[in-house]
């Protein structure tokens, strides 16, 4: 087998330095009834070629993003990511180490995770960041409990507008550590009356800009709403590329921000893997789940990086710990973390206007199409449409044409008959003028 | 004229105070790199863009970003060149042998990572419909039977994204089987090898968590275990093999009693390396069990993730699995994303999306190329080397166990006893021998711990070299070297770092002044 | 029981005699490898391929082979470790800056490598009929345009592999469109600051070289060359910027004087990043010129190779260019093979199929990235750094040649006179700070040449800091260091190695017995 | 632009210190006439996802090997490259170095050429080889101007059955050079005599084995011919596999080993970069073509390797240079290197079993096609089909039926009618028994 350097020989010659006749020997402290000894119900190895055409084959049976115009977002969006970041990652150096336990050989990796925190901490506009959660939705629940803890109150504000899935972890953690989720229900048009939900239970409001149906808010006031009540303010970003374009949540007086990192550096992965992000105000730092890189110095005064404040972390604090995550998301981190170097204050601006620019030109080309209406009037790069029929068939039909057009809200609402017709669909800057008009007359030919 | 010796001070930032045998900083091919953000040029830019059409209105309703971010402006070639210096500052299995306890760090290999990039596994989004990624659920599936079949359970839980989002998945279910039947039990046991995320994810869950003291085997003590489980108890967690490295011999036994109790054996099964193809936990009495892809299954570790940490389950926890579920539907495959159908009783969603897919590629492909008989023969060989280790080092070192151990074995520092070198020195001299130290101080169970996991991609001439460092490294403690591991590592790219200065007052961030200062500290 | 020391000599082996830091030999992150041959276990192997039917009898006609081939066996995990630590022992472009005069290292853009690797170009076959080949010989096609039109020339022979191959290509084109006058010319005026490739290009044509001396502005003496053509000269070979990195001021004159004695102008273009979107050759009076693409163009030099050599040809050369010819046929592009048709004058073939197409692709990608606009900005930027060095070292260092230079700068040893320190302690030196020295005792014009290139591709900071190192290295050298510099290097993965043993007694590949031996010599 | 570090300010700040108005005053050394001021008339810059779509069309338009059932050979060869082969010579420090002209920090490129000189001669069964020459075809002309200088005699009598581009390459050498050639004619049956066209002004016999019809020889009786004559045997070899299985040109007596490696760690990449392979006798080195890697010590003694015997090359010797060989192929003989060192001997020996035995099937199935007749009766993995019509329309036809059927020799012989309806049809591990069925039934249909 070509992954195992023993042979036969080297296995006989090291039993007999050991000292016992045979492998089964240094199985003796397996109960007997739980000895197997043939082999399981599994085909026998393969080779690489084999390998390749077996999995080649079920990748086939897909139908790549990439290979037909397509517009989804809803919390996974289809950018374009230099050759040099994938090039990068998968240096040995990067991809094979561990968890950067020994300083002296990983600075490597605790330098990145430091330009990790600091580019987080930038761009959501809060002053620190930790080195990566999950995902999006994991961090977002995190997020809400460290609230729970910080003002040790147990009940969380939701917004109807938070991405299902989001909204869903959530309650699966509110579940089971038993605190309280207040929940506004989904609504496209119009504002949401959060304020009057806040009380003195409250330990936090989440939200989300561009929020669900890709509307972008303000949530200034809703801040000080919740700063007047003692609770804490959670932003949850999704396309974390927004934030080249519009004020970022810290400036809006966020006290948390749980976001998706995937839309930089990291490709769709049907979902996964992508990279949790979590940032908020340095006081809290100590309540902060995941781990944090922090800088110092070696025994000759240069300058070096270490994991620090550990004392909130399970493998030192067991039970205590402020959260169980151990390994979380380094090398989607680091994806994160090359792609935004190189972008830059300019590359990353202009990612963002050029990401809103494609969305105004989709938006004003579907809006021709005859059943079709556009809900947003603000938005980034990603907005909802109200169809005349129910948009889940209207996707499939569009899907049978080559064309991937969008996510119909019946599929994070399933329980919301009302919004059926609405489809969210988005546009980056790999979509061409050619993939607009193909969409918009695909889309025309289906509805007629 | 420029001062051009002001270019060597902002290098020797780095090395502030040091004595540097070279003008800049840099030692060969040891090459010191500062941050990114100190090599901002504004308005430089390593992405070409077209220039953005102006709109005749943004439609960001007035809340259009104009404060500037503060990200450093490097063209690309600055970047490769950044990151590529970083990663020579790394130790990884691609150097050599890595033997950190528990953490399987086993061969990565490339054809798994090309396969996770064909566009028909990477480029296909979570949302798309059913019918366009039947491909995928495919994948998801046979994944699933391997698992299934490897341990021997009946259904397994595919999105958690790693171990302890693993643990914490199996808790879930556990305490959703016990709503169901109406009971409330809120303690859970957890033997006191565990690993830290077992208290913790129990905890996560709303139990409260009680620790199994250990024999002097290094086994649960059956006896303390009985005497502890009651009514109340939820769960018990342990980990087989153990984080001694010892099989739990009483596991049977263990899970018995257990079951007897009303309550659910939650295995950890981070070291399934062990025993994978030899033996399946379902045999063992376990209800529930995490995997981790990332150290069993050889998806790499990435410096710390991502992982991939899917749940196998006995049918008394099966209908309560996190969703989504692929389930088997009437033309190909189905997602079922919402608490109903067969999925009714779902305790709910631990994530977005479905799962790590990029790590079930990459694991499904290193299982097929083993197949049913190279999975056996991983778990023998990582037994047979972790042996050889001991055999090879048990006169000079003080193994904390008798008897024969699994992948893994354990040293305490009995053998450093009045050498004044500590378990910490010693890994740190490793450093400059070459080697990546073992886990330390863990588990907690003996005393200055050194768990040894040198996996079964390690060849025998690599374990020889190990061995004889190691006992040339013991002899020098014992004869007196004290100051040369107390100075240990002198050759790797930095020394010993301050640990207690960065808790003290934490820099979690470069700052454009103050980063500078406390760099010049 | 093994004796573990052992494992421990056998690694000394490598590092015998030598006062080792460490009981493995390794330092650090600096990890010893012996060869793959040293590692040989019988009957292990890294690739898993189906066992091969049984034959009832194969069609060898009995030659199979039957002795032993003696290749070592390895498992994958320890080849990808293996040449990973030995890739861990080179200098590199993506590491830092490496000022190799004439060698043009550049950023190589992964862009490039990814495009090259599509399978619509790395999985053609090169005999495939021309109908599935059309995109590929459009890319052909397309780069030849961008050649021909930077150049300003009407022709280009794509097929040479490298620079040389190229030179090659030239002087036969220039043969053949000699013979087919029917003169004989046999001489070729060759600048003596030219690299060796050019005299030995000539040669393998069938020339006689003379070389054409330098005046003391380091530029070809035009009395001089006007003296040496006569009827007899075939051609004259410059290189333009000249190796001294310095524009040819009478190139014009020359290739009036040149082609008024009947001869034509070869122009070695290993030099073109300097003018590139600047300056035509054409416009020079250049008959015939290579292109490295490996260098202005940026294919990586990948250690040695592969290059690619294109040569534009004037139209007196044009029908003489060697075969493959890329043409516009009547349904699509279309490959002439053979000399017949249009290509009836052409001397024949250079290698196997049609060129070095996956270096094309990579070229191709690099031009379109820069555009004419950022094409010019390259030789611009490139100038720009040489002339900043220049600037940083001239009041310590002593520049050959008075005024600017082009894209690389020329010193030469007089300011370590009476030092005890050479160009090549210098060298030495700058490899312990960090960098990979500039390229030594090259041109042969000026006494212990050291010729530095750093390219474009290199930002202001990196500049300063190599200039501020130089610059404290020139004091060291003279403020009576030159022990200090003799020793150098000190932190490289290896010292001085001994050249002048490996030529007496040449060891050129592993053999089981001697190489032991001669290792632990 | 992206891959430039210098910004209008560094560039302003760095024409003051250097002391200049202008970057035009750089370049005041052009004559004016030269000067150009415009910019040439090619396109402007372009993004890196705007490359990517305008060579993906281009790499669109050919129709990829892999892609259908593919069964040429003739020189170049689609066998399976592991993963981790392109992964490792992506590695930075590989594959952007120079030619390894500092020892001290190019052990890395020196040790592997070292490792790929002992595999070469090993099995090619040769004493020494060089670290590699452009192609095949290219050593072929090497090999023999260097045993024009071994012999001092200027006559080469080459095989009618030399791969026509090797005759060719070295047919243009010849004509510069001015050495004689003496060809026979290509002959697919039969032995050709080539003893009695050696004499005393013989240098050396060119063979080539398997030949160019796919036929295996033994050369022994002809090297004792040539050495009786005191000439050198040339054997060249263009599938590098076939040494797998048969006898090496060095147990046959050959006295310089020309072959191609691309077989080795290498892509078709229709047709270039190759990799030239050369090996030869140890007491001829000296008048060996190419760079040499020799095994010398440091000064602490420990091993290490240098360039060595540069006083044969260009940039010591100048014209009196065995060969103005500088860049040659070292990225790709480090391929070469990779893959031969994970298939070992048992995986070399196998995978070229493995050929052989994908040949043999292949044979025996096409024999059964009406109008095919198999040339061959020995061969390794390619040989030879004699078809009822031209071959040549046969294989566009069958290109339009999505097969890759092989090489018609018409292409390689153009000027020789009477080998039109020749088929010349190489089988590897990558052809499955699907392949070789829908080539015979398309083969079937396109014949019938
Ligand atoms: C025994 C054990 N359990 C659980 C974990 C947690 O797994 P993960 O890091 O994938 O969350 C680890 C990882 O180090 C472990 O060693
Ligand atoms: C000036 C000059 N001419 C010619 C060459 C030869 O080019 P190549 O190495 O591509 O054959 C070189 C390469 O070093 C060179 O610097």
């Amino acid at each position: 087998m070509r992954y195992l350097p023993l042979t036969d020989a080297d296995r006989g010659a090291m039993l007999a330095s050991i000292g016992v006749p045979s492998i089964d020997a240094l199985f003796r402290d397996v109960p007997a009834p739980a000895r197997r000894d043939g082999l399981v119900d599994l085909p026998r190895a393969m080779g690489e070629l084999e390998v390749e055409r077996a999995l080649g084959r079920l990748a086939a049976r897909n139908l790549g993003a990439g290979s037909v115009p397509s517009f989804l977002g809803a919390g996974a969006y289809r950018h374009h990511v230099p050759a040099s970041v994938d090039h990068l990652i998968q240096r040995g150096e990067f991809m094979t180490s561990y968890t950067p336990y020994q300083p002296e050989v990983t600075q490597g990796t605790l330098q990145y995770l430091f330009e990790f925190q600091t580019q987080v901490a930038l761009i959501t506009g809060m002053e620190v960041a930790n080195a990566s959660l999950y995902d999006g939705a994991s961090a977002c629940a995190e997020a809400v409990m460290m609230a729970n803890r910080l003002t040790r109150r147990r009940k969380a504000v939701l917004s109807g507008a938070l991405h299902p899935h989001y909204r869903a972890t959530t309650a699966t953690h509110a579940r089971f550590t038993g605190f309280e989720l207040v929940e506004t229900p989904a609504q496209p048009m119009g504002d949401e009356a959060l304020v009057p939900l806040i009380d003195d239970k409250t330990a936090c409001v989440v939200v989300q800009n561009p929020d669900c149906f890709g509307r972008v808010h303000d949530f200034t006031a809703l801040a000080e709403a919740c700063h007047a009540k003692g609770a804490l303010l959670v932003v949850v970003v999704t396309e974390i590329v927004s934030l080249g374009a519009i004020v970022p949540p810290g400036q809006m007086g966020a006290d948390i921000v749980a976001a998706e990192g995937q839309s930089i550096g990291n490709a769709l992965n049907f979902g996964g893997p992508h990279v949790g992000l979590f940032a908020t105000r340095e006081r809290f730092v100590r309540q902060m789940p995941g781990r944090l890189v922090g800088q110092t110095v070696d025994a000759e005064g240069r300058r070096g990086w270490v994991l620090t404040l550990s004392t909130r972390e399970q493998h030192i604090r067991r039970e205590k710990a402020t959260s169980n995550i151990c390994t979380n998301a380094g090398l989607c981190a680091l994806a994160f973390t090359i792609h935004l170097a190189l972008l830059g204050e300019a590359g990353f601006v202009r990612l963002a206007r050029l990401n809103h620019a494609r969305a105004c030109a989709l938006a004003d080309r579907l809006a021709l199409v005859p059943g079709v209406a556009v809900l947003n009037d603000r938005f980034f790069n990603e907005f909802t449409l109200r169809l005349d029929r129910p948009a889940a068939p209207v996707v499939e039909a569009l899907a049978e044409r080559g064309v991937l057009g969008g996510v119909p809200l019946a599929r994070l609402f399933p329980d919301r008959p009302d919004l059926a017709p609405l489809l969210l669909v988005a546009a980056t800057e790999m979509n061409t003028d050619e993939d607009i008009e193909s969409f918009a007359a695909t889309l025309t030919e289906v509805l007629s | 004229m420029n001062d051009w010796s002001q270019a060597l001070s902002r290098f020797s930032d780095t090395t502030a105070g040091a004595p540097v045998a070279t003008h800049s900083g840099n030692r060969g091919l040891d090459l010191e790199e500062p941050l990114l953000f100190e090599q901002d040029k504004p308005g430089r830019c390593g992405v070409d863009l077209p220039e953005p059409p102006v709109l005749v209105q943004d439609r960001l309703g007035g809340l259009a970003r104009t404060a500037p971010i503060g990200l450093p402006g490097l063209s690309e070639p600055e970047v490769v060149r950044h990151f590529t210096r970083l990663s020579r500052r790394n130790y990884a299995i691609d150097s050599g042998l890595y033997p950190l306890g528990s953490c399987t760090m086993k061969h990565n290999p490339r054809l798994n990572e090309k396969l996770a990039r064909l566009p028909g596994f990477a480029d296909l989004h979570p949302l798309q419909p059913i019918s366009t990624v039947q491909g995928a659920l495919a994948l998801v599936d046979q994944l699933a039977h391997w698992l299934k079949t490897l341990t021997g359970m009946p259904a397994v839980a595919m999105s958690p994204a790693a171990g302890a989002h693993g643990e914490l998945c199996g808790m879930m279910a556990i305490r959703a089987a016990l709503n169901a039947r109406g009971e409330t039990r809120n303690r859970v046991l957890v033997a006191d090898s565990a690993h830290g995320t077992n208290p913790a994810s129990a905890v996560a869950c709303g139990f409260t968590v009680e620790s199994i003291p250990a024999n002097d085997r290094g086994r649960v003590d059956l006896a303390a275990l009985k005497a502890l489980l009651g009514p109340d108890v939820a769960a018990i967690m342990l980990t087989n093999p153990n984080t001694c490295g010892l099989f739990e011999t009483d596991i049977i036994e263990i899970a018995e009693a257990v079951h007897a109790a009303g309550a659910f054996f939650y295995c950890d099964g981070a070291n399934f390396n062990a025993i994978v193809g030899r033996v399946r936990p379902a045999d063992l009495g376990i209800d529930v069990m995490h995997l981790n892809l990332h150290k069993t299954f050889s998806t790499p570790h990435g410096g710390g993730g991502p992982g991939s940490g899917p749940v196998v389950l006995a049918a008394a926890l099966a209908p309560f699995a996190p969703l989504p579920w692929v389930v088997h539907g009437t033309d190909g495959f189905d997602l079922i994303e919402q608490p109903d159908g067969d999925a009714v009783a779902s305790f709910g969603r631990l994530k977005g999306f479905h799962g790590q897919i990029g790590m079930f590629v990459r694991a499904l492909a290193y299982m097929m190329s083993h197949g049913s008989d190279g999975l056996r023969q991983v778990a023998e060989d990582a037994v047979l080397n972790a042996n050889y280790v001991l055999a090879g080092l048990r006169d000079v070192m003080t193994p904390s166990f008798d008897g024969p151990c699994m992948h893994e074995v354990l040293f305490d520092d009995r053998f450093l006893k009045d050498t004044g070198v500590t378990t910490l020195d010693l890994a740190k001299a490793l450093i400059d021998e070459g080697y990546h130290p073992m886990t330390m101080y863990f588990p907690l169970v003996v005393h200055g711990a050194l768990l040894i996991e040198p996996t079964e991609t390690e060849s025998r001439a690599t374990l020889d070299q190990f061995i004889a460092v190691l006992r040339a490294l013991a002899l020098d403690a014992r004869s007196g070297k004290a100051d040369y591991f107390a100075a240990a590592p002198v050759l790797a790219p930095r020394r010993r770092l301050d640990e207690t200065a960065a808790a003290r007052c934490p820099v979690l961030r470069w700052t454009p002044a103050p980063a500078l200062r406390s760099a010049a500290e």
